[in-house]
């Protein structure tokens, strides 16, 4: 690996991003026109990248990469292997044409510039991922994914639609994001292993260990959710409020094929158990029929579109889990099949949007006169998606039926699945090419006109390169589809590829698809009611399921916020000391520290005096009826207090508290008795009852252990050494001076900043005094917003 | 001389500790405010006074000695004026005097503008 | 002696608490100072208790003569005096405030910065 | 010079002198040399310091008998099982003329046991005591007119 | 038995007596706060209370032999006048308080029936 | 409250209270004391001067405004720690001068100095909320 | 003199003393002086702000300072007054130390400057950046001190302060918030004071490296348990743990916006700061048993946090509970069971081990050899880091958005995506960053924290840190897209009086450049550790070291004890 490639190939990885930071830039100098600037920067990406093709065909995997963070063991490290080949062409060639078909498509102004901007992030993002080799590295790049398309998703943030289909793809993404982290976490811990190159080199570690079920159900969540499996796939639909440009190059080629890249890549580690190829075909089978009968229901063009996405990466993820050799290089063939023609449908959505104003379908009609150039792009975006000859997708499904034929021992079902699919999205796909163009003009149309240059040459291209990839399959399968696939443990290249008749079950099947894609066409607006009939009846589905969740997380957060801060001193006082006086007992009792049963103390009369004096102030201060008898008693109870620190040899201490418990006592009652208050503490018995348990268990459980502590032995050395040097080093005869001032003077810094601080704070307190109705007003405001709302 | 200093000081304390004791009991039975203000500023000041000055004999500390003396400078200094100012605030404030009270000049006063017991000289103008 | 004033620790937490928990902030307050007076004495007899002379040095000596008390804990207790005294009277002008501003010291009642009515957030997008 | 000072002075020197610095000393030091001044009273014009000090005395010897006495009353009058009290207000007008006089009258008055400085008047010419004993004003005020109100205006001639 | 030992036994017994009285007294003026009834009163025993407490630290000074204790006898002494006094003032102010509180609207007969009854 | 007695007498019992609150400050490296309860009477001091004559007059008294005391007091104390760095010592090292004055031994030292802010500190901040409760309850 | 020169030898610290040890005390000093002198300084309310951005650039280059030097050359102690330890008090600064110092000197400055430009003339008046110094000088001097009962005094001089910072403006809420700050923070620290007493009975010594000497000795020991565990209550109080949060959701929305960041930054944190150094380094046996309470802590707390981000329609009172989601992450670093053996035998050993050489730390393959404690500590360090700067953003950067709209509800707000495109970036890359997506600064440590517990087997506390990343990321979504996407709802009484009337938003604008300079410098701190992580993890990943395996702090602190 010399460094001189290996720094190209990083440019790789960053050219996308570096378009992103010019691209405001670029659009501000060169307006529209600055998106061929930009488009430049893919393109030369995949320059740099095709360098490289005749090593991925020789199925060498090239690693590059350093040390991002040693002391994580987390690299930036990459490889380029045949599957990331595949993807990254995918992405950078998808990619520039979206760029440039943006430029014709997004309004004036600096929005235009944002936009590029985004999508030359999501870009660089969604190549960093195919190409990550460290397991972090890629989890990086996945997550930026998720927050490139949130942002593309809302571009039109005024409409809440948008902002909903935002959320909900991050929501729906980003948790399965979370899944895939753990998932990654998991195989890094139970194996050691941090990268994809060191578990394609240790293909069996994941499978033998234990943690092996955990890591599949979570790599499958986050790959299931990056590729809108049922029932995840509700947020795919709804980020048809992105701008299309965004559908057509995320939510066709790139980032829903994300979860199908993760799914590609892990295959040979995690794959080919009875887990894996019941999960996925199960997944993978229900979503492809379901989302192509939903295709069925829209009349939008976008969203029919959007959910023979669905259909596909439904087939795709079928199709991976079959597993089969036959299966993956299907897989492969679809999934590069169906991004070419699916982004070249989403693009003549969007031109037929541009052009003609709408994109109901039952609204349009007999464009193809005024969008002729569109109307081509249409017909081989739709024949390719649809499976006909002489097109790339025709290969694709021939391959897919030979696999799902194949399949053992589910092959009856797979390939049913596959037939009324595929016949599905035949109906839908016919419909988008079909019927926008043809037959009358509705009067709605009458302005309708052939867009931007910009705008239809990204079409063009693609199914002019879905034509060619059909024509050259072997110049195509040699260079993007077989390096893709895995290497064949038998070694042979099992796959017959060609543009041509495999007469066989395969061929009957495309054939039954095309009947009854046809019949489905023909019948379709009847389909469209029957399957709308259906869902009426089911009356609910992931969608509102997704709005009821986002309600419901709300509503209980909510209630669990409001009852766990109920907003009431007392309630927080009661937990919070319950909580110490627990701590207390039960560690007490847990360790069996408790202390031995104590002497009977001798003390003087006067010390009994003194202590029975504090007993009776500190019980008065409780009981009193009203709150000056209580203040007055806490005055007893202090003057008693300072007594006893005398009697104990605390002159010191005695001295301060006199002084400060007189004075807390007066400005108490000074301050206290201004006010009009509540004079006697009136709580329910029930709660008197509990609190005072609690009281006597924490005055109890505090005071033994105090016993426990004081029954030990105790080293006396840091006084002895106060005692030792208070005169002879620090001039002073009264040790607990001497400790305050020097031996701990540091304390009394700090004590003197509390004293300090709390006059600041007390000046504050008190001269401030802020206009009242103000707040008084903003209260009501907020209630009033709230009524609004609701 | 410490010897008779010592019986002295016993003298002293007794009394002291017997005058705050007085003091405790004239607050306990004197029927009001106004006439417990008496035993306890008077008898309360002269027990802590004897005892102060106790210690002033006891004590071989001449700084002491001369603090105890400042002491109860400071306690006849202020003993009478927290009396006067409690006194004068609490009837000020309104709390009746005791009803056995045998009279009131300050409200006769008052109310009359003259007060009967008094020489004329007595009575203000 | 311990023992004694570990119990009479352990009424004054006991009374502490039961006054902690009460609704209303003048009560509270009340719990405050002896909450600080019952971790001070637990401070103080976690030092122990023994000899009780007060902890100073004679003149003509330069350690202490016998046993003194633990001087540790009493240097240790007067900074917490101090500073418990400060939050005490923060907190004091505080509640003062607090019912200029808000007319209540039942913490029931003072339901501003938490209110009651806060409602639900947008359930929207 | 003040002779307060002066005799002060002589209490200093009188330290410095003998070398001993304590309180027993400087008294001591201060008698001697309120002995030393009296022998020179006339020449320094220091009569009046000493009439006026034996007026303090004098004075405060009163004072001392005057607590002595009233607060034996107070005592037997708490103690007494039947706690026969006649509390009331009674009004003194005095004469003593300055603030500060006014201030030390009321104060002695105040200190005694049984008498207790209600209130002044506006004009401060009058003072509203509270006795403990009120059952003949007449004689209470006879007692303070003999009493302090006559070494004050003695002591301040 | 000379004269130093009679006294120094006198003084002990002296001592030992005081201290009795004291804490009788300190027991008896804590009655009073008890029993009230006025806010006056209650400070008025506070007073005692705290000259009961200087004579108190003054016998246990001379008890102990440290009669540097009187140091925080005067302390208290000090603190107490300027308690007392602030309670007077208080009390004194404390009328007009009462006709026209400082905040809000005049006080509630409920809220006044507490105020008597805390007296 | 504001009565003859008690304003001729004020000015006395101040003068009083802040003399002992000097001495307990001065000897409480060896004696009970030191500079929070020296600190303490003087305020008490100080209240007593505001309650007879009233707090416009404790404010002329102080001249400056009590807090900056206060803050004086913690540079003072900061400044006492901070000494000892300069000769090479570690923070808060307690340095001493003895000064023989007639005889007598005069110490002077960063403790002291040290015990002086804390005294300041505790005067300034007890006055200051003493006077701005006392302001608040005026107005 | 000779005689009291070996007086000196035996009971002072007589080795050789560097001037940078000097360093140890100036983050305290230069808060207590610029305190003190602004608040004599009442007269010139003209000159506070310049001096006080000096004095918080001197604290922030002070901290830096001393953290180049411990980065360089371990653990460095002062003995204050000379008195040879665990005599006197002394500061002693390791790590982690020196990282938490470093980082509240960044968010000190932060805010001071924001607050040049959003605080009144009132507010300034009344001591704002006095008490902004006290409240600084209390953190600095928790993190710096090496003695527990200073360490409780410094959590007071900081409580104190914020107490003047939360009142000042009075208002209603305020008052209100303050009651309940107040209760429950004093009886937070009151509990910590009980503690130390509790401890001190125990040990006769206050010094940390002496009782951490001394619990080694007595492991197993019931009454350390009993401690250890309400050292972890209490400063479970002070970081707002649940069940002991309910001080911080009641108060950090009512003061200044900017004191809010500030308390969001600092204080809670030295509650973390205070458990790893406590519970952590000084009770490492009795860890054992706390450990699996702490997780319960730690994964209640996250969930409380991020469930009550979520319930919440005002954009402040919503990042409390972020504040406290925070928290219950920080603490799963914390709750990953110890490794024994290496752990207490560094201890035992005694003043034998105390000296011995620091071996090098094994980082080369980034799996830790003292397994998931270490992994898990650092990564708490990491995290606790990353959340004071995220949050003190986040509540200067709510400050603008509410100065912006006029409002701080988000029934209220919207249109800054359209209006003030930059700020509403930086904003979106600080909800990212809390959210603890990549590349943001948040993420790495998230990543220890999950790799740590299950590395410790505990695959539901991982869970909850995802569940908890999960549904904050839900929460940041809808802040961006109600007030940030949304246009500006109309409101229905067109008579309303000007938004920036109310109360809390009196201020003068925030909106001025210079309130936006310490938000694009935080914002950049985010982005760049989320981009290289490394330096600070290092960092993290050796502090935690420190305290694992503290002979180096012990050295530091002991290093000459006979
Ligand atoms: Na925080
Ligand atoms: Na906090």
């Amino acid at each position: 690996m010399n460094t001189l490639s290996d720094s190209l190939l990083f440019l790789v990885v960053a050219l996308p991003f570096l378009g992103a930071v010019l691209a405001p830039l670029s659009i501000i100098l060169l307006d529209r026109w600055g998106t061929i600037a930009i488009a430049l920067f893919p393109a030369a990406a995949l320059a740099i990248l095709f360098q490289q093709s005749a090593q991925v065909q020789d199925r060498v995997a090239i690693l590059f990469g350093f040390d991002w963070i040693p002391s994580f063991g987390v690299r930036f490290s990459f490889r380029l292997d045949g599957l990331s080949f595949g993807f990254a062409f995918l992405i950078l060639f998808i990619g520039a044409l979206v760029v440039l078909y943006s430029g014709g498509y997004m309004p004036k102004g600096a929005r235009r510039g944002r936009f590029l901007l985004f999508i030359m992030l999501f870009m660089g993002a969604m190549l960093g991922l195919v190409l990550a080799d460290d397991l972090v590295t890629l989890f990086v790049f996945w997550e930026l994914t998720s927050i490139a398309s949130f942002l593309l998703i809302g571009f039109d943030h005024e409409r809440e639609a948008a902002r909903r289909g935002a959320i909900q793809a991050l929501v729906i993404t980003g948790g399965g994001g979370l899944a895939l982290l753990a998932g990654l976490v998991l195989i890094r811990e139970s194996t050691g292993l941090s990268s994809m190159t060191q578990l394609i080199d240790a293909p069996d570690a994941l499978r033998v260990g234990t943690s092996y079920v955990p890591i599949l159900l979570l790599v499958l969540t986050g790959a299931f959710t990056k590729s809108a499996q049922m029932p995840l796939h509700v947020w795919l639909p709804n980020a048809m409020e992105a701008p299309t440009p965004v559908s057509a190059y995320l939510h066709s080629a790139t980032m829903v094929k994300a979860g199908i890249y993760l799914l590609m890549r892990t295959f040979p580690m995690l794959g080919g158990t009875d887990l894996w190829s019941t999960i996925l075909p199960v997944f993978g089978g229900i979503t492809l029929v379901v989302g192509a009968t939903l295709a069925l229901r829209q009349s939008d063009i976008k969203l029919m579109l959007a959910y023979t996405t669905v259909a596909s990466l439904g087939l795709l993820v079928m199709l991976i889990g079959i597993g089969t050799p036959l299966a993956i290089e299907a897989a492969v063939l679809y999934l590069f099949a169906h991004s070419l023609a699916k982004a070249c449908l989403f693009m003549v959505a969007g031109s037929i949007d541009h052009g003609a104003g709408t994109r109901d379908i039952r609204a349009l009609g007999g464009l193809a006169g005024k969008m002729p150039v569109t109307f081509v792009c249409a017909l081989l975006g739709a024949a390719a998606m649809g499976g006909l000859p002489p097109l790339f997708g025709f290969l694709a499904k021939e391959e897919v039926y030979a696999a799902t034929a194949t399949a053992d021992p589910i092959g009856f079902v797979t390939t049913a699945a596959a037939l009324v699919g595929n016949a599905l999205m035949f109906a839908v796909a016919l419909q988008v090419a079909i019927r926008p163009f043809v037959g009358p003009l509705p009067s709605g149309l009458r302005r309708a006109h052939e867009t931007h240059v910009l705008i239809w040459i990204g079409p063009l291209v693609l199914g002019i390169i879905g034509l060619l990839a059909a024509i050259f399959s072997v110049t195509t399968h040699q260079f993007i589809s077989n390096p893709m696939s895995p290497p064949d443990p038998s070694g042979a290249l099992a796959v017959d590829i060609a543009l041509g008749f495999h007469w066989g079950p395969a061929l009957i099947l495309s054939i039954a698809t095309v009947v009854l894609g046809a019949v489905l066409f023909w019948r379709a607006a009847r389909a469209r009611a029957t399957i709308a009939g259906w869902l009426t009846r089911i009356g609910w589905g992931p969608d509102r399921g997704f709005d009821q969740f986002m309600r419901g997380l709300v509503q209980v957060s909510y209630k669990v916020t409001i009852a766990l801060q109920p907003g009431l001193l007392d309630v927080y006082m009661r937990v919070t000391l319950a909580v110490i006086v627990g701590t207390v007992w039960v560690t007490m009792v847990w360790t069996n520290s408790l202390p031995s049963w104590p002497g009977m103390p001798h003390l003087f009369f006067y010390e009994w005096a003194v202590i029975g004096i504090i007993v009776i102030g500190v019980l008065v201060v409780v009981l009193a009826a009203s709150r000056l008898t209580a203040v007055v008693s806490l005055g007893i109870q202090g003057l008693a207090v300072a007594l006893l620190f005398m009697l104990l040899g605390a002159p010191d201490l005695s001295f301060t508290q006199f002084m400060v418990e007189v004075l807390s006592v007066s400005i108490l009652a000074l301050v206290m008795t201004r006010l009009r208050l509540m004079p006697a503490d009136k709580r329910p018995w029930r709660d008197m009852g509990a609190e005072a348990a609690l009281s006597v268990a924490g005055g109890l459980g505090l005071a033994l252990f105090l016993l426990a502590i004081v029954q030990r032995p105790f080293d006396t050395a840091v006084t002895d050494f106060y005692e030792r040097y208070s005169y002879t080093i620090a001039h002073g005869r009264n040790i607990v001076n001497v400790i305050l001032v020097d031996f701990r003077g540091v304390d009394t810094m700090g004590e003197i900043a509390v004293v300090l601080t709390t006059g600041a704070a007390i000046l504050a307190l008190v001269r401030i005094r802020a206009a009242k109705p103000d707040a008084r007003h903003s209260r009501k405001r907020r209630r009033r917003a709230g009524e609004l709302q609701a | 001389m410490s010897g008779i200093g010592n019986i002295l000081a016993g003298i002293f304390v007794v009394m002291g500790a017997g005058f705050a004791l007085i003091a405790a009991i004239g607050i306990l039975r004197l029927p009001d405010f106004y006439t417990r203000i008496h035993a306890a500023s008077k008898a309360g000041t002269v027990g802590s006074v004897l005892a102060l000055l106790a210690l002033a004999i006891v004590s071989d500390e001449s700084a002491e000695v001369l603090r105890a003396i400042a002491a109860i400078v400071f306690f006849f200094l202020t003993a009478p004026i927290s009396a006067h100012l409690l006194g004068r605030s609490a009837y000020t404030a309104g709390y009746r005097m005791w009803e056995g009270s045998v009279r009131n000049e300050m409200q006769e006063l008052k109310e009359t503008g003259r007060v009967e017991s008094a020489p004329s000289s007595e009575a203000p103008s | 002696m311990e023992v004694a004033l570990v119990g009479l620790i352990g009424i004054m937490f006991s009374v502490t608490i039961y006054l902690l928990l009460s609704r209303y902030i003048i009560r509270m307050l009340l719990g405050v100072v002896l909450l600080g007076n019952s971790v001070n004495l637990t401070l103080f007899v976690a030092g122990r208790i023994d000899p009780i002379a007060p902890p100073l040095i004679p003149a003509q000596l330069t350690t202490p003569p016998q046993d003194v008390a633990n001087a540790l804990p009493q240097a240790l207790v007067l900074t917490a005096i101090v500073i418990s005294f400060s939050f005490f009277v923060f907190l004091l002008v505080l509640a003062y405030r607090a019912y200029q501003d808000l007319e209540t010291d039942d913490t029931h009642e003072m339901r501003v910065a938490e209110p009651e009515d806060e409602g639900l957030p947008p359930l929207g997008y | 010079m003040n002779p307060f000072v002066a005799n002060l002075l002589l209490a200093l020197v009188w330290l410095v002198v003998t070398g001993t610095f304590s309180l027993g000393n400087l008294i001591f030091g201060f008698v001697l040399g309120a002995g030393s001044l009296f022998l020179i009273r006339e020449q320094i014009g220091a009569v009046s310091y000493f009439r006026r000090g034996k007026k303090i005395v004098s004075l405060i010897l009163f004072l001392i008998y005057d607590l002595a006495i009233s607060a034996w009353r107070v005592a037997r009058t708490v103690l007494n099982p039947k706690l026969d009290v006649r509390p009331g207000v009674f009004l003194y007008r005095h004469r003593v003329s300055s603030e500060f006089e006014i201030a030390l009258l009321s104060n002695l008055v105040g200190l005694t046991p049984g008498t207790l400085i209600f209130d002044i008047s506006d004009d401060e010419r009058t003072l509203f005591i509270h006795a403990l004993d009120c059952s003949d004003p007449n004689a209470r005020r006879r007692e303070i007119r003999d009493g302090f109100e006559r070494r004050i205006l003695e002591l301040f001639a | 038995m000379n004269l130093l030992q009679f006294s120094d036994l006198f003084l002990d017994v002296c001592l030992s007596i005081a201290l009795a009285l004291l804490c009788l007294a300190l027991l008896l003026t804590v009655a009073r706060i008890w029993k009230g009834p006025t806010l006056p009163d209650r400070v008025l025993g506070l007073d005692v209370l705290t000259s009961s407490a200087i004579g108190f630290i003054a016998v246990i000074g001379i008890d102990t032999g440290f009669t540097l204790y009187v140091d925080i006898a005067i302390a208290l002494g000090l603190v107490g006048f300027l308690a007392t006094i602030s309670f007077a003032r208080f009390i004194l102010t404390r009328g007009d308080t009462e006709r026209s509180p400082v905040y809000g609207a005049p006080e509630p007969a409920d809220l006044r029936a507490r105020r008597e009854e805390d007296e | 409250m504001r009565t003859v007695i008690f304003r001729v007498a004020a000015p006395y019992l101040t003068a009083l209270m802040l003399l002992f609150s000097l001495f307990v400050l001065l000897r409480g490296h060896n004696e009970p004391g030191g500079g929070f309860i020296g600190g303490l009477i003087a305020s008490s001091a100080i209240a007593v001067y505001g309650m007879a004559c009233g707090v416009e007059a404790v404010r002329n008294a102080l001249h400056f405004h009590p807090i900056a005391y206060a803050g004086l007091g913690l540079l003072l104390a900061v400044f006492a720690g901070f000494m000892p760095l300069l000769g090479g010592e570690q923070f808060m090292t307690g340095l001493w001068l003895f000064l023989n004055v007639s005889g007598s031994e005069l110490a002077l030292s960063t403790t002291l100095l040290f015990d002086i802010g804390v005294f300041l500190v505790i005067v300034g901040a007890i006055s200051a909320i003493a006077l701005s409760l006392e302001d608040s309850q005026a107005g | 003199m000779n005689e009291t020169q070996a007086l000196i030898d035996a009971a002072m610290v007589t080795r050789d003393y560097t001037s940078d040890q000097a360093l140890v005390v100036f983050p305290v000093l230069i808060c207590f002086v610029f305190g003190a002198v602004l608040l004599m300084a009442r007269r010139r309310m003209d000159l506070h702000p310049p001096i006080a951005v000096t004095g918080l650039a001197l604290l922030l280059v002070a901290d830096l300072a001393l953290l180049a030097r411990i980065a360089g050359w371990g653990p460095m102690s002062m003995a204050m007054g000379g008195w040879r330890p665990p005599f006197g008090i002394s500061f002693t600064v390791d790590l982690l130390s020196a990282l938490f110092l470093t980082v509240a000197g960044f968010a000190g400055l932060a805010c001071g400057i924001y607050a040049v430009a959003s605080i009144d003339e009132e507010g300034r008046r009344y001591g704002f950046f006095p008490f902004l110094f006290m409240v600084l000088g209390g953190v600095s001097g928790a993190f710096l001190t090496g003695d527990i009962f200073n360490l409780y005094v410094w959590f007071e001089v900081m409580l104190i302060g914020s107490f003047g910072l939360l009142i000042l403006g009075s208002e209603r809420e305020q008052l209100d918030g303050a009651t309940k700050y107040g209760f429950l923070n004093l009886l937070g620290a009151t509990l910590f004071l009980l503690t130390i007493g509790y401890c001190y009975g125990v040990f006769g010594t206050l010094n940390m490296a002496d009782i951490a000497l001394k619990s080694a000795s007595l492991e197993g020991n019931g009454v350390l348990l009993t401690i250890a565990s309400l050292f972890l209550v209490a400063f479970s109080m002070k970081a707002a743990a649940f069940p002991l949060n309910f001080w911080l959701p009641a108060s950090y929305h009512t003061p200044r916006f900017v004191v809010s960041a500030l308390f969001a930054g600092l204080l809670t944190k030295v509650g973390i700061y205070a458990l790893i150094r406590v519970v952590l380094m000084l009770f490492p046996p009795e860890r054992g048993g706390i450990g699996l309470i702490l997780a319960w802590m730690a994964a209640l707390t996250m969930l409380v946090g991020s469930l009550g981000a979520l319930a919440q329609s005002d954009l402040r009172r919503l990042l409390n509970y972020v504040v406290i989601a925070g928290i219950g992450t920080i603490l799963v670093g914390l709750a990953v069971p110890p490794v024994l053996e290496s752990n207490s035998a560094a201890i035992t050993t005694g003043a034998a081990a105390v000296l011995r050489e620091q071996s090098g730390l094994p980082f080369n393959n980034g799996v830790s050899s003292d397994g998931p404690l270490a992994t898990g500590l650092s990564g708490a360090i990491f995290y606790a880091v990353h959340s004071i700067v995220v949050m003190t953003a986040l509540y200067l950067a709510a400050g603008v958005a509410a100065f912006r709209t006029g409002t701080s509800s988000l029934h209220e707000m919207g249109g800054m995506w359209r209006r003030h495109p930059l700020f509403s970036v930086l904003f979106l890359v600080l909800l990212l960053g809390v959210a603890g997506l990549p590349p943001f600064s948040g993420f790495w440590p998230k990543l220890l924290l999950v790799r740590a517990s299950i590395a410790a087997d505990l695959p539901w506390l991982a869970t909850t840190v995802l569940v908890s990343g999960f549904l904050l990321t839900i929460a940041s979504a809808r802040i961006f897209a109600l007030a940030f996407w949304r246009p500006l709802p109309v409101l229905a009484d067109a008579n309303e009086p000007h938004p920036h009337s109310e109360d809390g938003f009196r201020a003068p604008p925030p909106g001025r450049p210079l309130a936006l300079v310490p938000l694009v410098a935080l914002s950049l701190f985010v982005v760049a550790i989320g981009i290289w992580p490394e330096g600070l993890g290092r960092l993290s990943f050796e502090a935690a070291h420190q305290v694992l395996s503290p002979s180096a702090y012990l050295a530091s602190v002991l290093g000459t004890a006979p």
